[in-house]
């Protein structure tokens, strides 16, 4: 069929440029609009697309549903962890100013920590469940 | 000024494509309308960029061309197959062995 | 100033093509003529209002940003007009165009 | 460090669990991770109960922002009891779980359906210490999510409809919440629900004001399956795995109690919410409730189902307690939270070690096994016993401060519909009981044994909790009657 | 002036597909519009000064929602939905009884964007005025999402997590059998 | 004029909760239903965005030379929203899929009477 020919081309060109867009979104969330949880979407997206047009076998190859699932789990406690810590450290759950030195500095490490923790979080439960959802017609 | 007028623009070519989308008659249509649609909403957003002057509201415009992108994908490939899971050609040769 | 009267030129054209695109889709009479209105005016109505808009940001973050947009919406419209053509070409055999084709007539 | 943090990690300690446990292989590993972490918040929420047991408050500022600038958690005795009522009868329900869930769950879901349990006591936990309306919404859709989830692990098919059902009329409620969450910020600006009391009397008049609190409490009355909408329950109770039905029937509608305790007397006020004709329909709901759902009771013909409905005009009762707007009537519907988790968690807990034994709760299925099951029917008598309301158990307690607050205000009316409420469960009760022991055992079930120890235990322990708050009043009451003095704003 | 027609008209354009949603029986149809609906309403929340929000909507309604319904309707195999057997009356009368509550509830509601409305005044101007003081983050939005409150973003992110769990304990396949027997065993 | 102009925006986001309400207690096709829940919420989401709005105001990024802001704290509320509704829909959608497994239907009335004849 030729137009999966052409889709396939468009998604070479086009996945590594929406990951690089989902890393801009991640980590540019402080100064414009964005996030973790937009990132953790557009990075979702960008393997959703490679499911549809490589097939999810192919996709799951890539990202098996054990390692989604560990993913999942890691996101929530990277962010629990990040509160734990700052209790550690003597402070209030998730008050990152014991972070650093400087409570600014502290804020921007604990800010950042946890945007990752659902950002990892997001795109892999959504993943996952978008796998579970097309993967259910095979049985 | 000119931002106005581009916005007023899209806004009708909105109006006329829901309008279609709604009419129908077939599925085919509706998509098209779909698609046709989220385009100009991606332009509508990028003029209201301009017109309100932050330009980071940009990032907005792009998530969306990006999924109409694929939803549009998305949509035909289950239209075609009514499934999400196989890669496209190895299911036509399972459709003719059939 | 003069980038101020093409940007002008731009945003109306690609505005007055997207209305034309509109009129279209309800103008003509089959899907397929329907998708050849649709899809064409699309792509060039983008084009034009973001080389409009480009025109007045120059050279920063945000015309950037927008040859992104166009390159998405210059993948997307033509990829999607054709595998959709090619969708409802193929798609008679398929029972979702069945339904379509009841409804379409009922 | 512990003391100053005891209220967060009681939320954060399952928190962690939950992940943790959604990773570990299948087995009894993730049963047994579930059991420390209840156990160790059941330590956590003693200790907590007992520093705030003198009506002390503890503030705990999430963030290290100040409210109402940032999250803050407030726990005065109010919060302490329910979540001592949560943390303990997840204690409770967690030895009673292993055999049951092994038997209902699929073995490769158990470390899910494990960390699924830890999200949803999370939850209603967090909802039980939160101090601000939004955090609120937030851990009563992880509690609502997960209980969809569980109830939805249940054997029969009709367990994904029951799902399904309070799903749709869950989130329902929870947008409802959140409508009148809205419309209340767009009256006061705040969030947090110290600040919220203080800042909602100056616009008390605004319509905006009336509506909110309409879709509050519509929003948990949907939560709490107040009388007419409480559709979803009879089914989600019915058909969810046992274990799941006697954590659920012992805590989640407890918890919606709470929030609508705290909403309408800590937020709203006093002033404000007997102002406006809500006592009266808290009066009238709850009698219709109590009639209604004790007569449905009569009619069922599924054990689960029987006490599910029995469920339903229990919460009538505490709706009673709320609508007599005195500290009497307060004070039962307080005692009456506590007194029916105990009773409605035994009771679940015999029918299910029941459905343990022959894998169904229909009342032709149930026939005789009293004689062959003499612990299990025991415990379902006395614990019936409690739930009607004789003197020496729990269940008397909470009615007789009931009817003394009906009769403090004059209400006979109620005070009789509170006593027929107890004639109707006396009947009820009696078709359990007849069934089991009077009726001759169907051939199926000839064989079948005494309940493993794993599922006695458990239940004789609640079964003696309810004896003891039966006969030894002083815990329950006193804590009651703090937590009255503290929903009343009655200062110390 | 155009702020305001551009919110007027996509306004009008959401009440006209919410309609649509409930008129139509195709329920392909009514997926599709259900994206139409998301993506006005992403716009509409880029009006109204909320791009971190039309953000999300975005990617969420239009895409992930949206991918997810047409999965589910792939795997249902049902297309048409059956037109209803009764005149609703009841469903309406709730509706008419709730819509009128609040309607009259907005009676009284600060009028839309009045910057003197108490929800302006109290929590909110702390935020703005020391928001990138306090955390260094100019993306006010950011910095209440992950520092002030950061503690609902945490209920947030597991909520997400529960779905994803509740998914897998639903839908997940069975592990530990081959798929061949797998086919056989399931229905 | 005014009071209309003011309440423009609430009035229409109430037709439009009610339009989602009505579909989710009316309609017996189970994914009808929460297409209706989806525009319930993403309606509620309007309301508290209106709530938010200021007039003049910009997007809450703080850049130079602007005075005035919209309020960050309803988008935050309703960015946490928005993640609970995909949640929601997620898991309702999954168990419509194992309804139509269990059932070979999800219209609510077939159900029903699936039920009723066991």
């Amino acid at each position: 069929m030729k137009h999966n020919l052409i889709l396939r081309v468009i998604a070479k060109l086009l996945i590594p440029i929406i990951v690089l867009y989902a890393l801009y979104v991640q980590f540019h969330g402080d100064f414009g609009p964005g996030g973790g949880f937009q990132a953790g979407v557009i990075f979702s997206v960008a393997f959703i697309f490679y499911a549809l047009v490589y097939g999810i076998e192919t996709a799951e190859r890539v990202m098996p549903e054990s390692v989604l699932r560990i993913l999942a789990s890691l996101g929530v406690l990277i962010y629990a962890g990040t509160g734990v810590a700052t209790m550690l450290l003597g402070g209030n759950f998730l008050d990152y100013n014991v972070l650093a030195s400087n409570p600014i500095a502290g804020q921007h490490i604990g800010i950042l920590v946890i945007e990752l923790g659902v950002g990892i979080t997001v795109s892999s439960v959504m993943l996952l469940i978008f796998f579970i959802f097309a993967g259910r017609a095979r049985q | 000024m000119m931002y106005t007028a581009a916005a007023l623009a899209i806004l009708i070519t909105m109006g006329l494509a829901l309008a279609r989308a709604l009419l129908g008659p077939t599925v085919y249509d509706r998509i098209l309308s779909v698609n046709m649609f989220g385009t100009k909403t991606v332009l509508l957003i990028a003029v209201f960029a301009f017109l309100s002057g932050q330009t980071d509201i940009l990032d907005i415009a792009l998530v969306y061309a990006l999924i109409n992108f694929i939803g549009v994908v998305a949509v035909l490939k289950l239209i075609e197959q009514g499934n999400f899971f196989t890669s496209g050609e190895k299911d036509e040769r399972e459709v003719e062995s059939e | 100033m003069v980038l101020d009267i093409l940007s002008w030129i731009f945003l109306v054209a690609g505005g007055l093509l997207g209305i034309i695109g509109g009129i279209g889709i309800h103008r003509f009479p089959d899907f397929f003529t329907r998708l050849h209105a649709a899809g064409t005016t699309d792509t060039l109505c983008a084009a034009l209002i973001l080389i409009g808009l480009g025109l007045q940001s120059g050279l920063t973050l945000a015309s950037f940003k927008l040859v992104l947009i166009f390159a998405f919406i210059l993948f997307t419209s033509p990829t999607a007009s054709h595998a959709l053509a090619n969708a409802a070409l193929h798609g008679g055999l398929e029972p979702l165009l069945d339904d379509a084709e009841e409804e379409a007539g009922s | 460090m512990i003391e100053t943090h005891t209220s967060l990690l009681l939320v954060v300690i399952p928190l962690l669990a939950a992940p943790v446990t959604a990773i570990l292989p299948n087995g009894r590993l993730p049963w047994l991770l579930t059991l420390a972490v209840s156990w160790l918040c059941f330590v956590l929420a003693i200790w907590q109960f007992m520093q705030v047991m003198d009506g002390s408050v503890i503030s705990y500022e999430l963030g290290g922002w100040e409210p109402p600038w940032g999250i803050e958690y407030r726990i005065d005795i109010v919060n302490a009891f329910v979540a001592l009522i949560v943390a303990g009868m997840a204690a409770v329900t967690l030895p009673y779980a292993l055999l049951s869930v092994e038997q209902e769950i699929p073995k490769d879901r158990i470390s899910l359906f494990y960390a699924t349990l830890l999200l949803c006591l999370d939850g209603l936990l967090g909802i039980a210490m939160t101090g601000d309306v939004f955090n609120l919404f937030v851990f009563l859709e992880i509690s609502s999510l997960s209980s969809y989830t569980l109830i939805s692990m249940g054997r029969q098919r009709k367990a994904l409809t029951a799902s399904y059902q309070y799903l749709i009329m869950g989130t329902i409620g929870a947008t409802f919440l959140l409508i009148g969450i809205g419309l209340i910020y767009s009256e006061t600006g705040s969030l947090n629900m110290v600040d919220l009391n203080n800042r909602l009397p100056a616009v008390f008049e605004h319509r905006t004001v009336h509506t909110a609190f309409a879709f509050i409490v519509v929003g948990v009355g949907l939560k709490l399956a107040m009388f007419p909408l409480h559709l979803w329950l009879p089914n989600a109770y019915t058909y969810a795995p046992s274990a799941v039905t006697v954590f659920l029937a012992a805590t989640a509608t407890k918890v919606a109690v709470y929030v609508m305790l705290r909403m309408v007397f800590n937020v709203f006020s006093t002033g404000f919410a007997y102002v406006t004709p809500t006592d009266d329909m808290f009066l009238l709901l709850g009698v219709f409730g109590v009639v209604f759902a004790s007569i449905s009771a009569i009619g069922q013909k599924d054990a689960k189902r029987l006490l599910a409905y029995s469920s339903v005009a229990q919460i009538g009762y505490i709706l009673l307690g709320i609508g007599f707007a005195s500290a009497l009537g307060l004070t039962a519907a307080v005692v009456h939270i506590f007194n029916h988790a105990l009773m409605k968690a035994a009771l679940f807990m015999a029918v299910g070690a029941l459905v343990y034994r022959i894998g169904s709760s229909h009342i032709t299925q149930i026939r005789g096994l009293g004689r062959q099951m003499p612990w299990t029917f025991g415990a379902l008598v006395i614990a019936g016993l409690s739930l009607i309301g004789v003197p020496g158990t729990a269940g008397f307690i909470s009615k007789w401060y009931l009817v003394l607050a009906a009769i403090e205000q004059q209400a006979w009316v109620i005070a009789i519909v509170i006593l027929a409420g107890s004639l109707l469960a006396v009947i009820y009760i009696w078709k359990l009981v007849e069934a089991l022991f009077f009726q001759p055992a169907i051939d199926d079930t000839k064989s079948v044994r005494e309940a493993p120890l794993s599922l006695l235990v458990p239940t004789w322990i609640l079964v003696l909790a309810n004896i003891y708050f039966g006969l030894n009043t002083e815990l329950t009451v006193n804590a009651a009657t703090i937590a009255v003095q503290v929903l009343e704003n009655i200062p110390q | 002036m155009i702020d305001n027609l551009l919110n007027i008209t996509l306004l009008a354009f959401l009440a006209i597909t919410a309609f649509a949603i409930i008129r139509i029986r195709n329920l392909f149809a009514v997926i599709m519009l259900f994206g139409i609906y998301s993506l006005l309403s992403a716009g509409l929340f880029v009006v109204l000064d909320a791009a971190d929000v039309a953000f999300t909507e975005a990617a969420v309604g239009a895409g992930i929602s949206t991918v997810l319904m047409l999965a589910t309707l792939a795997l249902t195999k049902n297309h048409e939905e059956k037109p209803p057997a009764h005149r609703p009356w009841l469903p309406m009368i709730v509706v008419l009884v709730t819509g009128a509550a609040l309607v009259y509830g907005t009676v009284d509601i600060p009028s839309f964007s009045d910057s003197e409305a108490p929800a302006h005044k109290h929590v909110a101007p702390r935020y703005i005025e020391e928001g990138f003081k306090e955390t260094g983050v100019p993306n006010l939005v950011t910095a209440v999402l992950a520092s002030y409150r950061g503690f609902d973003t945490l209920g947030e992110v597991t909520v997400i997590f529960t779905a994803g769990i509740g998914v897998l304990l639903l839908l997940g396949r069975r592990r530990g059998r081959k798929r061949g027997d797998e086919d056989n065993n399931e229905t | 004029m005014d009071f209309i102009f003011g309440h423009y925006n609430y009035w229409i986001v109430i037709i439009l909760m009610m339009a989602g309400f009505y579909t989710v207690i009316s309609r017996g096709n189970l994914i009808k239903k929460i297409t209706g829940l989806n525009i319930f919420q993403t309606s509620v989401f309007l309301l508290y965005i209106s709530i938010g709005n200021v007039e003049g105001g910009t997007t809450p990024i703080i850049a130079e030379g602007v005075e005035q802001y919209s309020n960050p704290l309803p988008h935050v509320l309703i960015l946490t929203a928005i993640v609970v509704g995909v949640a929601t829909t997620a898991l309702g959608l999954a168990l419509v899929v194992r309804i139509r497994e269990e059932y070979g239907t999800i219209e609510e009335e077939d159900i029903h009477k699936q039920d009723e004849s066991l």
